[in-house]
């Protein structure tokens, strides 16, 4: 446990106050990180680390409607070497745009474009950032916590903002 | 319609030619290579040799839908897909038959969510719905045989109206 | 000389209603054959609980008849129209010259297998036509893909059937198969051999059997169809009627070039003079040997014995009309068995293999059989 | 004057050889693809969503619709996530009684991989020959829990049932019967001049691009990526059986295939062991369970786990982000199929339309938990 403990503490000592969290839940091991060294700290992580994170399993977000700031992008790292993981998280706001990642893996390519798809997260400098799973007229982002889940209700809910698109559009003619 | 659909009144000769024609269509209902989802697996199965769906005349898997007869909705529509399964149905020629194979496709199913459509009969007419998540090959055999039951009733006698 | 015209009918009819019948009834053959090959039953129900479905071409063909017939409206309709009435009435005009027996023939034409070849070759029109006209982009690769494909096996295809010819010194069809009933070849004694092309021809036997399946569209080189590539190739646009008419024409195509293949090479109607019994035997031996003896000892016996009887019978027998089915049935059973049983090539190794292997093989194999012919004969 | 330009193609989501709803756009010259653009979501079901809104053992049948072909694995894979996260220890029968179903699974995945991948190239019999020894497979899992394909296998904490000794009897024949008849599918393929010809060098994939892209499983093997996690990260005692990983630097269409016939026997000798080590072991619930049924997961706590298994697709892994409620506050489904999908664009890049059914069929997709 002590060597796992290591990537922690390399990153701690590394980038110093711009890890805002460390911790270890069941096993595995989280650091938190600010969104301005997003794209600095996972580069770090994959070329110069002790363990050289260099397969990225996953990147996805999570919604906290309830807090500011509201996003959560946690990305789920591996090595190939030694096939130890670690995850990075970090926090971005509603109308912030996080620095892309797939410069780096280009796996994170069709994953940010899900986490935009689905929860509305924009990245910065993405190539492609456009609706993966949804039709391209789809309204909204489903897996936001005010989204309702029932067919029904969706559909409801794509109206109203359909009708409030519409507005918006007349309002800027007008 | 089909080429001889609508077109005759009601008499002696319609009604023979009825028969001969219901029983070319009950034993070649050619299905389209239309997988949507888990049930499409079961479909393959139906298809293969345990269950072997050629056995009623129904094993030409046509990939085209202009050959088929039968589109086997197997599997959840979503609202993305719905609008490709009614192209689809379109472009099948008359006469033409559905199978709304397994919940999803009966009434969404399991899935009641913002992107799945609930049920196939909002965009197609369904003749025979096959309950089941996924339904057995077994089961798509019935439906098979329920929808040769169904056929065998229908007439080209011009209908009234 | 109207008696001969209306014997010409009658033949045409007994000739048209005995391929078609033939089509028909190949439809079942292989749905049953490959069901067969892949441990399943095949049609059962149709005709009958017991009837093995042996009326289902009939349910088929019926169905496809009366279905709704639709011309897309992007299509070219006269050209979309025109092309599967030209590839069928292609593949069944081929058969004028088909010597299915003496004197059985509906017109012995002096250039017959020029007649058939020049013929069958319009077929890439309608193929090419029915690609282009349905407006649809995988139509249109599917008629490229044929196009090129047919042209090119077209050319070993003529070479082999030349190097065939150049045994028969005919072309004429009739003339073709009476020279395989042993009034040219001395070389070889006939209670060894039968005097049939193919056992002084085996390489060009065997490119022009590569290069049936390639101009019927038959697996490992069904690419115009390609259905897991291409949906349906050129038909993909094509339903009820119309599509059935490719369909039958497929299936006439496989029974032509059977034909063709019969009488230039395997003697036509010509009943074997040989103890064929021998080489009948000679593959269940080998099957016997390969698989250990004693495990199939009795299969094996029991195989032998059947096959020796039978033959010992059918070897009296000399109705031409029957050789020639058998011959044909025999080409028709491997073309299926082939195509449920191999993969689909790719186009680029489709045109490698005609342009690198077939066409010198072809190129050497006249050579060599003109040495042969110039020194032996 | 000749105008030279693209045709664009869009295969799918209607196409035989998309194994599902998938859809390429392909921008080809001639048949050489230029350019390539794969459109998924035609079966995006809301999956995540609805975890979000059900408790942990109600959203247990929904895993089963997402790789439909290898149920139990997706369940083992969110069961023991949430073990992970609820710090169960699951008892040693319990364990190996999911290594014989999963192993079961992943020849049946298999065998369906192996089926329409040959019927894509044309080779249609291989197709039934290999349902036919998956029926076997279903018909045990019938026995097991009643159900064919969607069989919702585990529970959280442990298995529903024993194995009944009818199980084990025709489990051990199937282990005896398979290993021919992957002979017999190998006879037909492996040394087949023409699909050779269709597969070897083709859809190339370098071990760099396999990590760079994500790519896991036996596409990943088929890379030179040498990498199981049942080996390297085991879980659910597979540290206790002993196999090989087959692994093929190749990277091409072959290799993968290669890779999949030797998972499959491979699968079948782990089988063989599970069973052997199911002897003498107790125990089919977690020690805290009740006896009758199983304990319902009130309150889960606070925290965040991520698990990820071997599928027989690649890493199957569930993030579960929980508030301490009774349902996760955000499910993630690591889906395999999704990001070796993604890597396709540049596998058949420069090869001709054929080439691109043999490359979807090589990487073994399904729909189900692409689009979720």
């Amino acid at each position: 446990m002590n060597n796992e403990k290591n990537v922690l503490d390399e990153l701690k000592g590394k980038f110093g106050e711009d890890i805002t969290e460390t911790s270890e839940f069941a096993g595995d091991l989280t650091a938190a990180v600010r969104p301005s060294k997003w794209v600095e700290i996972l580069n770090f992580l994959k070329i110069e680390s002790k363990d050289k994170y260099d397969y990225m399993s996953d990147l996805c977000g999570v919604d906290h409607n309830d807090r500011n700031p509201r996003f959560d992008v946690v990305v789920h790292l591996m090595s190939t070497g030694n096939f130890k993981r670690v995850r990075i998280k970090t926090q971005v706001e509603e109308d912030e745009e996080l620095d892309t990642l797939s410069e780096i893996w280009k796996t994170a390519n069709w994953h940010e474009r899900e986490a935009f798809d689905l929860l509305g997260i924009r990245f910065k400098d993405h190539p492609n950032l456009e609706r993966i799973l949804l039709p391209d007229d789809f309204l909204g982002h489903p897996l936001r916590k005010d989204y309702p889940l029932k067919a029904e209700e969706s559909a409801k809910k794509q109206e109203e903002l359909r009708a409030a698109l519409k507005g918006e559009k007349v309002e800027a003619d007008g | 319609m089909g080429l001889i659909e609508n077109k005759y009144p009601d008499n002696i000769i319609t009604t023979s030619v009825d028969g001969l024609v219901n029983w070319a269509r009950k034993y070649s209902l050619w299905p389209m290579t239309f997988g949507l989802a888990c049930c499409a697996i079961e479909m393959m199965a139906s298809a293969a040799s345990r269950f072997d769906i050629d056995r009623f005349g129904a094993g030409v898997f046509r990939a085209s839908p202009r050959q088929s007869d039968l589109l086997i909705v197997s599997g959840t529509i979503t609202n993305k897909m719905a609008p490709v399964v009614k192209r689809l149905y379109d472009q099948i020629p008359e006469p033409k038959w559905v199978i709304a194979m397994g919940n999803c496709a009966i009434s969404g199913g399991p899935f009641d969510t913002y992107a799945v459509l609930q049920g196939a009969d909002k965009i197609i007419p369904v003749d025979i719905y096959l309950p089941g998540c996924a339904p057995n090959p077994e089961a798509l055999l019935h439906a098979l045989m329920t929808l040769q039951k169904k056929i065998e009733k229908d007439t080209i006698k011009k209908k009234i109206g | 000389m109207y008696l001969a015209i209306f014997i010409t009918f009658v033949k045409i009819f007994i000739i048209f209603s005995g391929v078609m019948l033939t089509v028909a009834y190949l439809s079942l053959f292989e749905r049953k054959w490959a069901g067969r090959i892949q441990v399943r039953y095949g049609p059962m129900r149709c005709g009958g609980l017991w009837g093995h479905g042996w009326l289902q071409p009939f349910a088929d063909g019926l169905k496809l008849f009366i279905k709704e017939d639709i011309i897309p409206d992007e299509a070219d309709a006269p050209l979309f129209v025109l092309s599967p009435i030209i590839i069928l009435t292609i593949a069944i005009v081929t058969f004028t010259v088909v010597p299915f027996a003496p004197g059985f023939i509906v017109s012995d034409l002096n250039i017959g297998i020029l007649f058939i070849l020049s013929i069958s070759s319009l077929g890439i029109y309608g193929i090419v036509m029915a690609g282009w006209s349905s407006n649809n982009k995988y139509s249109l690769l599917g008629g490229l893909r044929s196009a090129a494909q047919m042209l090119s096996y077209e050319i070993p295809l003529g070479l082999a059937v030349i190097s065939g010819l150049m045994f028969a010194g005919s072309l004429s069809m009739v003339d073709i198969t009476t020279v395989q009933s042993g009034s040219l070849f001395r070389i070889i004694p006939e209670w060894l051999l039968p005097r049939w092309i193919v056992f002084y021809q085996p390489v060009a036997f065997f490119i022009f059997l590569v290069c049936m399946l390639a101009e019927t569209n038959r697996l490992p080189f069904d690419l115009p169809e390609a259905e897991t590539e291409l949906v349906a190739g050129f038909h993909v646009e094509y339903s009820g009627m119309k599509f059935s008419m490719f369909f039958m024409a497929e299936y006439a195509n496989m029974i032509l070039v059977s034909s063709v293949a019969v009488t230039l090479f395997l003697g036509g109607w010509n009943s074997p003079t040989f103890p064929l019994w021998l080489l009948m035997s000679l593959p269940v031996l080998l099957y016997a040997l390969y698989k250990g003896i004693w495990r199939k000892f009795f299969t094996v016996v029991f195989l032998l014995g059947t096959g020796i009887l039978l033959l010992e019978i059918f070897q009296d027998i000399r109705i031409p009309i029957f050789w020639f089915v058998i011959k044909v049935i025999i080409f028709l059973f491997w073309f299926i068995w082939v195509r449920w049983t191999y993969p689909r090539y790719r186009y680029d190794q489709l045109m490698h293999i005609c342009w690198y292997w077939l066409l010198p093989l072809a190129l050497i194999n006249i050579i060599v059989t003109g040495f042969i012919k110039f020194l032996f004969m | 004057m000749v105008k030279v330009r693209e045709l664009t193609l869009n295969m799918g989501p209607h196409h035989p050889a998309t194994h599902g709803v998938l859809r390429i756009i392909l921008l080809l010259n001639g048949e050489t693809i230029e350019d390539s653009k794969p459109v998924i979501g035609y079966l995006h079901r809301g999956i995540e969503k609805i975890a979000e809104n059900l408790s942990y053992h109600q959203f247990m049948p929904y895993t089963d619709r997402l790789d439909y072909l290898a149920a139990p694995s997706n369940n083992l894979g969110y069961v023991l996530a949430v073990e992970k996260l609820a710090g169960l220890e699951i008892p040693k029968r319990a364990q190996y009684i999911r290594i014989i179903i999963t192993e079961l699974t992943r020849i049946a995945s298999h065998l369906v991989w192996i089926g329409t991948h040959a019927l894509d190239l044309a080779a249609m019999t291989v197709f039934l020959y290999c349902f036919r020894e998956r029926e076997m497979i279903l018909d045990l899992f019938e026995m097991y829990c009643g159900a064919r394909l969607t069989t919702n296998t585990f529970r959280i904490g442990g298995v529903p049932y024993d194995l009944k000794d009818d199980f084990i009897k025709k489990t051990l024949e199937f282990t005896d019967y398979f290993p021919p008849c992957v002979d017999d599918y190998e006879k037909l393929l492996t040394k087949n001049r023409i699909w050779m010809k269709r597969t070897k060098e083709v859809g190339f994939l370098s071990r760099e691009d396999a990590i760079n892209y994500g790519v896991s499983g036996p596409t990943a093997r088929g890379s030179g990526l040498d990498w199981d996690i049942r080996r390297d990260s085991p879980y659910s005692s597979y540290d206790e059986m002993k196999f090989h990983v087959p692994v093929y630097p190749e990277g091409d269409v072959y290799a993968r295939y290669l890779v999949r016939m030797e998972e499959m026997r491979q699968a079948n000798e782990i089988v063989k062991q599970a069973i052997k080590a199911l002897e003498g072991s107790e125990g089919l619930l977690a020690e805290n369970a009740p006896k009758k049924g199983l304990k319902k997961i009130k309150k889960a706590p606070e925290g965040e786990v991520y698990h990820a298994i071997e599928a027989p697709k690649g890493e199957l892994g569930f993030y579960i982000h929980s508030k301490g409620d009774s349902n996760p506050y955000r499910l993630k489904i690591r889906a395999p199929s999704f990001v070796n999908l993604s890597s396709i664009s540049t596998m058949i890049k420069g090869n001709l339309i054929a080439d691109v059914v043999a490359v979807i069929g090589s990487i073994d997709i399904v729909l189900g938990e692409i689009d979720r």
